[in-house]
């Protein structure tokens, strides 16, 4: 089939499943309507298997210089799930479609190819999913901390749910309070705008009742 | 130290942001702007402490801008007075459970540091004055000038 | 003189630097006044937002999503907020979207007067610094007057908005925007007509289209150099879809695509010439109805607590396209996983073709050209497309480059 | 003996125009703050703020930072000092000639210029930080280039006068000692002075060396307390040094004397100076407000009106269209003189 | 020996002293070294005080020739005498004492700084054998003769760059001083030849007074100054200096540099003396001198090694004084002499007094530099200040003298220069002024690179104390200079200038 | 020559400055003496810019209409609000974020805001900045 942009979302759906065939599934359009004209938004979500996630990346740069938003990742229990957040028919106008791919990695082999050979600016987040969930992206060029600084614990990742620790490395800085709280000090001598200023508003306020008070009509 | 009358009429002021949110950093920005033209206090915004009379701090310290809050206060010749801008300076406000806060600024500051606390999230322009108006007061109370 | 010294050496720039704002570190190697390298070291600012989002309600993570950064505070909140509604399925009312749009462009108004005016303090042109922020007061006023602060708006909750505009309300937003439609033509003059300024942002700061494509660079950064991105069009939310709106890029206006500052300065006014069209149309569409379609509190925050789902909020901030992924799950009353994508996150790797072979005095320019906003940043890579390849330094050869001329950096510098 | 009173004399009468002078500077940078505010539609600081600050500052501590060479750090700001405060014993201030004539002049005064410059350098290089060394780079080479119009104006208005005496340059007014052509040669000499000017005072457009949001505060940044105080008095004294010079070179016009036709003003004569007194407070106050024109027009207006110049453009503007015109004003004069 | 002997008698041992004690230290490296030191000291402390004597008597009383063979000569026997003629007059006074002021200092710093070379007998001959020759060539009064010590001085020193032997940078930096020399040496001679033939004498007055102006004593004229200004490191015939001033042994770096001023100043004499305005007119000399000014700067603007900084920046101080000289030399007999011309003369012999001062003293400094770090180039120093405060100032004080910085030595004579030359032309001033202040601005930024900044612990070895004296001479003649420039002007230079302008009128010596 | 702007800059020499010149034009020689003639009102403040009618500054805090539902702990973001044994809540204006959360979800009504924002002082915690503590 010829693809030509703006894809619609079936388009991008069949695009997908003829490029990758069965490592594609669990297909999800969804589309939004917003507004007094109802104009609608589209979305698409599917879960590509790891070993095809780069091919469907690829397949995806073959359509239009892919934009990623971001990737996100969370904990899903047994295993982690990254979502590549894509943009596809940007520049025109409404018909942009945001591809979300799922990738699913078991916590016992967390590795992901690297992409930034295809999408030189998805360094950033690959490296921010490194350090945040302990995924392993292989090739990365740059697999240094991004956002801890380097003293950071090497075994604790605060977007993980099974780690133990975290908790403890949070300060908690409000909590110590209803125990320990001091009476405050004595009251600081404050000076008197504030009084002044509220009587001048309450005159204001006053005069505009008046005003208010003698009917229009 | 010696603070005569002249030291809060000519205030330098360095502002350095430890992990706000910005808002309280574009406020003091126009503190110095024509609506509210600070300068007409003598205060002025200088690019480096060692000019600094009066440190604005903004934010909950992060916990790689720790070592530099300390540094710049370090590098401020005395005599030097703090202004805590902002809730989150204050008592880290709303970023209280982090992993990454290392605050509020004044628990990391030596004891003896003179600090007058800015409420507000974000203070208005107006309070920055107002704090400064403070740290007078509060500078006047030192040298005994209050009676 | 100093440009004969052909050795190199380096200058951090920031993170406490005038020309930034914010807590963010470039490191810079200079051959003379001329850049060599320049490698970005943000996130001096990480606070760690995400995780103590995940470990709060969602009710209570609106105000702190808006403390991700307070310069324009209404985006990470329409994001975060849309993005639960897309989850639970909530949806706002027509009239609370059109109160968004309005208070985005308001916003947008503000931020771009913002830039305008730090750009010109970056290449010393105080007096207008001064003057575009005491016209920034107006819409600040306005701000103020509907949502009852200065920055940090507070307008935002799940299904709609807290505050309504009021028909009372109208002539002060008629008077506000006529204000800068009077002022537009003065600051085209100051910002494209000043020779000076011209001198200072023609050819500085060249993004081409093609980088601009690859390096995924978004908002007024990458439409200067011609890219057709905008979320508002392409994929509108609020009340955009209801608004003909067309991609403000500097061809559309007689000028050349060519990515330097100058185009983002094009760019960064027409916008606001085009907010002001928004919001008046806003005012004039205004459907009746309620501001929220959840006005009871208690029970949404029962709900929230309840449901599951996924979903996605990404808008167009003033600074480009910006993305939240949030996650609610039964078991939690917290918010399972959420994902923050400010723009500036994107737009910090356009900086290394940027800043190549620029000078230091252009360096403030530049850097404040993507105008940067930290809140979310942590460090970013210099990627050299050129060469396909990421120029990233382990520590020992970053150490390395600094031994010499440098060591005064890590002790004595004023960083 | 003579001589030696003689000298103590001089040296009384040094002192006491340095202290004039560093008051004078202070008020006409409290002057310009003041109007540059305004015309940036704000209040702006009181006119006595400068004097706040130095007296501010010399209470501060003084910190040497661990990289800097002490000494060299420490007497830097001297040297930018005092340069200028010597100079304005070679200028004629108002009424008052020249103290001291007679020892080169005109080209002292230009090294006295340049003798601050090379002192923030120094002070800055030896400040060790790296911001202080880009900036004190930058400021040899904005020295650099805006020497050569400043030459080439001193060398015009010596050849003019056969003399590089300043006393007897401002005794007459250069615009009557030429024809037109002349005349259109040193106004535009004059021009290439008042674009030097903001150079020499590193003042917007040409505040490369210490620009903040640059190198957040360049030469200086390593500077505190008594140092910095030093460094302030000197930049505002060397703005009255400009002034007066540019005051002498060009309009050394005395209010008493350019009334004598219709009024003259008498008044108990003065020992020693012989001048009427009356005759005397007109011209000083003559000269303050000409200080005042020319710090309005040369730095407060220059200083709001433009973009800090990339520093190879401040030095191509210097090179390239300052001295071109300076050497088509020298060509006027010198065609004049030469009869062609 | 009655005292007057000794006086008349000086000028020969000025010459003798030291080719006698180059002798001497030759010999004595076969016994011990102290008595190779003790014999040097000797040497140059006496060549020291005969040269003041000289000095003394000429700026007190009158001037003299001193004359070695035939006796009284008549104007039949001129031309077949046998006699070596030596001027003591002022600018033979001007030349000497510049001359000894750096040899002195040179000498005393050379012992603390080659302490631990072997050879130093060797050393010291070559030595005093250039001292010698150089003196031989300021004071002479004889065409011959004086290719005789342009010789000796052009052999000595040669010896002297490629000392360092072991290096073979050094020896090929020899090499091509060494060919230059001995081309040089020929062409002076080769003009010697055509003026012989021509007029049949080679006393200057003599020479001066057969002098026509006819092509071949052009052509000599030419030849001879080209060599003299090559020598002088003159643009356009600079390029061996950086070289030879980058790779001689440290301590004899301002002694070859005084070789050059040598060179200046018998180009000087030749051209007032005995060439005079019937050649030559003096406008050659201000477009040497100007565009020496020009490209030494530019070509210092460059460099990042500190000695061959300092090597251009004193050919571009060359310039200033040929040009000073040269518009002495365009105006003199003509009414603009006596309102500028004299004052630029003034400006350009004082400034080369002034030169030979503080060009040493950066040129030692910049040596200790290297000696200390065994480093060369600038970009590589760095923060010397903390280690070496002394070095830092003797530096310091010679980097503004050279930038002509008021109220040091350099600013007296430049001040006179420009003083004098802009009626002349005012771009010569504009030029001069310019220069001057790139000058500064290279000196400047070189300073920051070797001593400001931090510590690198760069420093290797200390600064010997008599390295340190050595210096410490030039500073105080450097600060004498700068106190009483009046004084020099009126009691050194101006006989000087007289006696450029006015001797060997009607005296044949 | 950006002649425009010389005019516009000479222009605004002359007229109105944007400044609103609270709380004094300049610096008073005593802050303290200043203080307390403007508390005998013997010296007139300039008062600072108009807030708008709903403003969000400090709030109040009506602890009799408070039934203790701890609602308003739930939404707080900062915990600037703490539920006491006495079935009340304390209230921190210095961790407030002045969202109004807590407003918007009392079913009492007990939290109201005040147009007071002029908070500064030398201490940590002083009176006014505990609401019922
Ligand atoms: S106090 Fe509030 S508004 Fe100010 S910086 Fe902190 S979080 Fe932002
Ligand atoms: S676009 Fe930038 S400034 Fe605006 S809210 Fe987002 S991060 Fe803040
Ligand atoms: S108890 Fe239930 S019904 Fe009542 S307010 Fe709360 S959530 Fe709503
Ligand atoms: S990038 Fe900066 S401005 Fe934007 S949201 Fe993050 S912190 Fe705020
Ligand atoms: S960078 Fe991300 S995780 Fe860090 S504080 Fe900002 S939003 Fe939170
Ligand atoms: S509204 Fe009534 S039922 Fe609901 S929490 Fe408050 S007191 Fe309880
Ligand atoms: S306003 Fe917001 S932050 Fe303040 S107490 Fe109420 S809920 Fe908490
Ligand atoms: S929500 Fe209202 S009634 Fe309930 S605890 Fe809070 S203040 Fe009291």
């Amino acid at each position: 089939m010829n693809y030509e942009l703006p894809l619609s979302v079936e388009e991008v759906e069949n695009y997908f499943k003829e490029k990758l065939e069965d490592d594609v599934n669990d297909f999800k359009t969804e589309e939004i309507k917003k507004g007094l004209k109802e104009t609608g938004i589209e979305l698409i979500w599917f879960t590509v298997k790891r070993e095809r996630f780069r091919d469907a990346v690829k397949a995806l740069a073959e359509l239009q210089t892919p934009h990623l938003s971001v990737a996100s990742g969370s904990d899903m229990g047994e295993n982690i799930e990254l979502i590549y957040h894509f943009q596809i028919n940007y520049g025109y106008p409404g018909k942009e479609i945001s591809i979300n791919m799922k990738v699913h990695l078991p916590k016992e082999d967390l590795n992901i190819p690297s992409i930034t050979d295809i999408v030189p600016g998805a360094l950033t987040t690959e490296r921010e999913k490194q350090e945040f969930l302990g995924v392993n992206v292989t090739n990365i060029p740059d697999s240094r901390r991004l956002w801890l600084e380097d003293d950071f614990p090497k075994d604790k990742y605060p977007w993980r749910w099974d780690h133990e620790g975290m908790e403890e490395m949070s300060k908690y800085v409000h909590s110590e309070d209803d125990e320990t709280f001091d009476k405050p000090i004595a009251k600081y001598p404050r000076k008197k705008e504030i009084e002044k200023k509220k009587n001048r508003q309450d005159t204001m306020e006053e005069e505009k009742k008046k005003e208010d008070g003698e009917p229009d009509e | 130290m010696d603070l005569s009358k002249t030291f809060d009429k000519a205030l330098w002021v360095f502002h350095m942001n430890s992990g706000s949110c910005n808002a309280c950093d574009i406020e003091i920005v126009a503190a110095i702007t024509p609506r509210y033209d600070a300068e007409r206090f003598g205060i002025k915004l200088v690019g480096s402490p060692r000019h600094a009379d009066v440190l604005l701090f903004t934010g909950p310290v992060t916990t790689k801008m720790k070592d530099r809050v300390l540094r710049v206060y370090e590098q401020t010749p005395n005599p030097k007075v703090v202004l805590i801008i902002g809730n989150c300076g204050d008592t880290t406000g709303v970023f209280f459970d982090s992993y990454a806060i290392e605050g509020p600024i004044d628990t990391l500051l030596p004891e003896d540091a003179h600090i007058i606390y800015v409420n507000g999230c974000p203070v208005r322009p107006e309070n920055i004055i107002n704090g400064v108006k403070e740290a007078w007061i509060y500078l006047e109370k030192l040298r005994g000038d209050d009676k | 003189m100093s440009r004969e010294k052909d050795t190199t050496y380096e200058v951090p720039i920031g993170p406490i630097h005038p020309a930034l704002k914010e807590p963010f570190l470039i490191k810079f190697k200079l051959k003379g006044e001329e850049i060599v390298d320049a490698e970005p070291f943000p996130g001096m600012n990480h606070r760690g937002i995400e995780f103590m989002g995940m470990h709060r309600n969602p009710m209570e993570v609106i105000p702190l999503s808006e403390r991700i950064c307070g310069i324009c505070s209404i985006v990470h909140q329409h994001m975060f907020t849309t993005a639960t509604e897309h989850a639970l399925s909530i949806e706002p009312t027509n009239r609370a979207r059109y109160i968004r749009t309005i208070m985005c462009e308001l916003e947008r108004i503000h931020s771009h007067i913002l830039w305008a005016g730090v750009a010109a303090h970056e290449i010393g042109f105080d007096t207008h610094l001064h003057f575009t922020w005491k016209i920034r007061e107006k819409v600040m006023d306005l701000l103020e007057y509907i949502a009852g602060n200065r920055v940090n708006y507070s307008m935002w909750t799940f299904g709609g908005v807290r505050r309504d505009i009021t028909e009372e309300m109208y002539p002060k937003i008629f008077e506000t925007l006529e204000y800068y439609e009077n002022l537009y033509e003065k600051l085209e003059e100051i910002f494209l007509e000043d020779p000076s300024i011209k001198l200072r942002t023609r050819g500085v700061g060249v993004l081409t289209k093609k980088d601009a494509l690859e390096l995924c660079g978004v908002g007024p950064t990458v439409r200067a150099s011609g890219v057709k991105k905008d979320v508002r069009i392409d994929q509108p939310y609020a009340a955009y879809g209801d608004l003909d709106l067309d991609y403000v890029i500097p061809s559309r206006y007689g000028f050349e695509n060519k990515g330097d500052v100058f185009c983002k300065t094009v760019v960064r006014l027409k916008e606001l010439l085009q907010s002001v069209d928004i919001i008046k149309k806003c005012v004039e569409q205004m459907p009746e109805g309620e501001i929220t379609s959840e006005p009871k509190k208690a029970a949404l925050l029962n709900k929230l607590g309840k449901s599951a789902g996924e979903g996605i909020g990404r808008i167009e901030a003033p600074r480009g396209e910006a993305i939240h992924y949030v996650r609610l799950s039964e078991e939690r009353d917290d918010v399972d996983c959420w994902k923050i994508r400010a723009s500036t996150y994107n737009n910090l790797s356009t900086y290394a073709p940027m800043f190549m072979g620029e000078q230091i005095a252009d360096i403030p320019l530049i850097a404040a050209s993507i105008d940067p906003c930290i809140g979310c940043m942590d460090r970013a890579e210099i990627i050299d497309i050129n060469r396909g390849e990421v120029q990233s330094y382990t520590k020992e050869e970053l150490h390395e480059l600094s031994v010499k001329k440098t060591k005064q950096i890590t002790k004595g510098g004023v960083e | 003996m003579n001589f030696v009173l003689d000298w103590g004399i001089k040296f009384v009468l040094v002192l006491l125009i340095s202290l004039i002078g560093i008051f004078l500077g202070l008020l006409y940078k409290g002057f310009d703050r003041k109007i540059t505010a305004m015309m940036q539609s704000r209040i702006g600081p009181p006119l006595r703020q400068p004097f706040r600050d130095v007296k501010k500052l010399f209470m501060k501590e003084t910190i040497i930072p661990d990289y800097a060479v002490p000494w060299l750090f420490n007497y830097a700001p001297i040297f930018a000092l005092l340069p200028s405060l010597v100079a304005l014993a070679y200028l004629p201030l108002g009424p008052f000639g020249p103290l001291m004539d007679g020892y080169g002049d005109l080209i002292l005064l230009l090294y006295l210029l340049a003798i601050p410059a090379v002192a923030m350098a120094i002070g800055g290089l030896a400040s060790g930080s790296p911001y202080a060394t880009v900036g004190a780079q930058r400021e040899l080479v904005l020295m650099m280039s805006y020497e050569l119009p400043l030459a080439i104006a001193a060398v015009t208005l010596a050849y003019n006068y056969e003399t590089f005496s300043v006393g007897v340059i401002s005794s007459e007014p250069v615009w009557s000692t030429v024809g037109a052509m002349g005349f259109v040669g040193f106004a535009l000499v004059l021009a290439t002075l008042l674009a030097v000017m903001p150079g020499e005072l590193s003042k917007v457009p040409f505040d490369q060396a210490e620009a903040e949001t640059e190198l957040a505060g360049g030469l200086f940044v390593e500077y505190s307390g008594r140092n910095l105080a030093l460094f302030y008095i000197a930049e505002a004294v060397k703005m009255i040094f400009v002034g007066a010079l540019l005051i002498a070179l060009f309009f050394p016009y005395q209010l008493s004397t350019l009334i004598d036709p219709w009024i003259s003003l008498g008044g108990p004569t003065i020992p020693l100076l012989e001048m009427g007194l009356w005759a005397m407070i007109a011209d000083v106050a003559f000269f303050l407000v000409k200080l005042l024109v020319i710090i309005y027009v040369g730095v407060s207006v220059i200083r709001v009106a433009f973009a800090r110049f990339q520093i190879n453009k401040a030095s191509y503007f210097y090179w390239v269209p300052m001295t071109i015109i300076g050497l088509l004003g020298t060509l006027l004069v010198v065609l004049e003189r030469t009869g062609l | 020996m009655t005292w007057d002997t000794l006086v008349t008698n000086s000028p020969t041992f000025i010459l003798g002293i030291p080719l006698l004690f180059a002798f001497l230290t030759a010999l004595s490296g076969r016994f011990s070294k102290k008595i190779g030191d003790t014999l040097f000291f000797i040497a140059l402390i006496a060549t020291a005080f005969f040269v003041s004597l000289m000095s003394y008597e000429v700026l007190t009383g009158e001037s003299w020739f001193y004359v070695f063979g035939a006796e009284q000569p008549s104007p039949e026997n001129i031309r077949s005498f046998f006699r070596i003629t030596f001027a003591a007059d002022g600018f033979a006074v001007l030349a000497t004492i510049t001359i000894m002021i750096t040899a002195v200092a040179a000498g005393i710093y050379s012992y603390g700084f080659m302490k631990f070379e072997t050879g130093l007998n060797k050393f010291y001959t070559l030595f005093l054998l250039t001292l010698a020759g150089v003196n031989g060539m300021v004071l002479t009064g004889d065409l011959f003769n004086l290719f005789v010590w342009f010789e000796v001085t052009s052999v000595a020193s040669c010896a002297l760059v490629a000392f360092k032997n072991y290096r073979g940078e050094s020896v090929e930096a020899a090499l091509k001083y060494m060919i230059l020399s001995t081309v040089g040496g020929l062409v002076i001679l080769f003009s010697i030849g055509l003026l012989y033939g021509q007029h049949g004498v080679l006393n200057y007055a003599l020479l001066r007074e057969g002098i026509t102006g006819s092509f071949i004593d052009k052509l000599a004229l030419g030849l001879v100054m080209v060599i003299l200004a090559m020598k002088a490191s003159s643009v356009p015939m600079h390029m061996w200096a950086p070289d030879a001033y980058g790779e001689a042994p440290g301590s004899v770096t301002p002694f070859i540099a005084i070789t050059s001023l040598g060179s200046l100043f018998v180009l000087f004499r030749l051209l007032f003396s005995v060439f005079s305005l019937t050649v030559v007119s003096g406008s050659i000399l201000i477009i040497l001198g100007t565009l020496s000014m020009i490209i030494g700067v530019s070509m210092a603007l460059v460099q990042s090694d500190l000695k061959r900084l300092i090597a251009y920046l004193s050919v571009s101080q060359v310039g200033y004084m040929m040009m000073a000289v040269g518009v002495g030399l365009a105006t003199l007999n003509t009414g603009d002499y006596d309102s500028f011309g004299e004052l630029a003369m003034q400006g350009g012999l004082f400034h080369m007094i002034n030169d030979g001062v503080y060009k040493a003293l950066l040129f030692l400094s910049a040596v200790a530099v290297v000696h200390v770090t065994d480093i060369r180039s600038l970009n590589d120093l760095g923060g010397l200040a903390h280690k070496m405060p002394y070095v830092t100032f003797f530096f310091l004080l010679g980097a503004l003298s050279i930038a002509g910085i008021p109220p040091l030595s350099g600013f007296s004579s430049k001040l006179l220069i420009y003083k004098s030359v802009y009626l002349y032309s005012p771009i010569l001033a504009i030029v001069a002024l310019v220069v001057s202040i790139i000058t500064l601005a290279i000196i400047g930024k070189a300073f920051f690179n070797a001593f400001l900044g931090p510590d690198q612990g760069l420093v290797k070895r200390r600064v010997s104390k008599t390295m340190l004296l050595g210096m410490g001479i030039l500073t105080v003649a450097l600060v004498l200079f700068t106190l009483f420039p009046n004084i020099v002007v009126t009691e050194v230079v101006t006989p000087a200038i007289d006696a450029l302008t006015e001797t060997f009128e009607g005296v044949i010596p | 020559m950006p002649t425009q702007t010389i005019y516009t800059l000479i222009k605004q020499l002359f007229t109105k400055k944007a400044t609103n010149p609270f709380p004094v034009k300049y610096t008073p020689e005593n802050m303290h003496d200043a203080a307390e003639l403007i508390e005998k009102d013997e010296l007139e403040i300039n008062p600072p810019v108009d807030v708008p009618p709903n403003f969000r500054g400090k709030l109040k805090y009506d602890i009799e209409s408070c039934i203790g539902c701890q609602l308003c702990v739930k939404v707080c973001p900062s915990q600037a609000l703490v539920f006491k044994e006495d079935n009340t809540v304390r209230h921190y204006v210095n961790r407030c974020t002045f969202c109004g959360q807590c407003v918007d979800i009392c079913p009492t009504d007990s939290f109201e805001f005040t147009d007071e924002f002029l908070m500064a002082g030398p201490e940590k915690l002083y009176e006014d900045l505990v609401l019922n503590p």
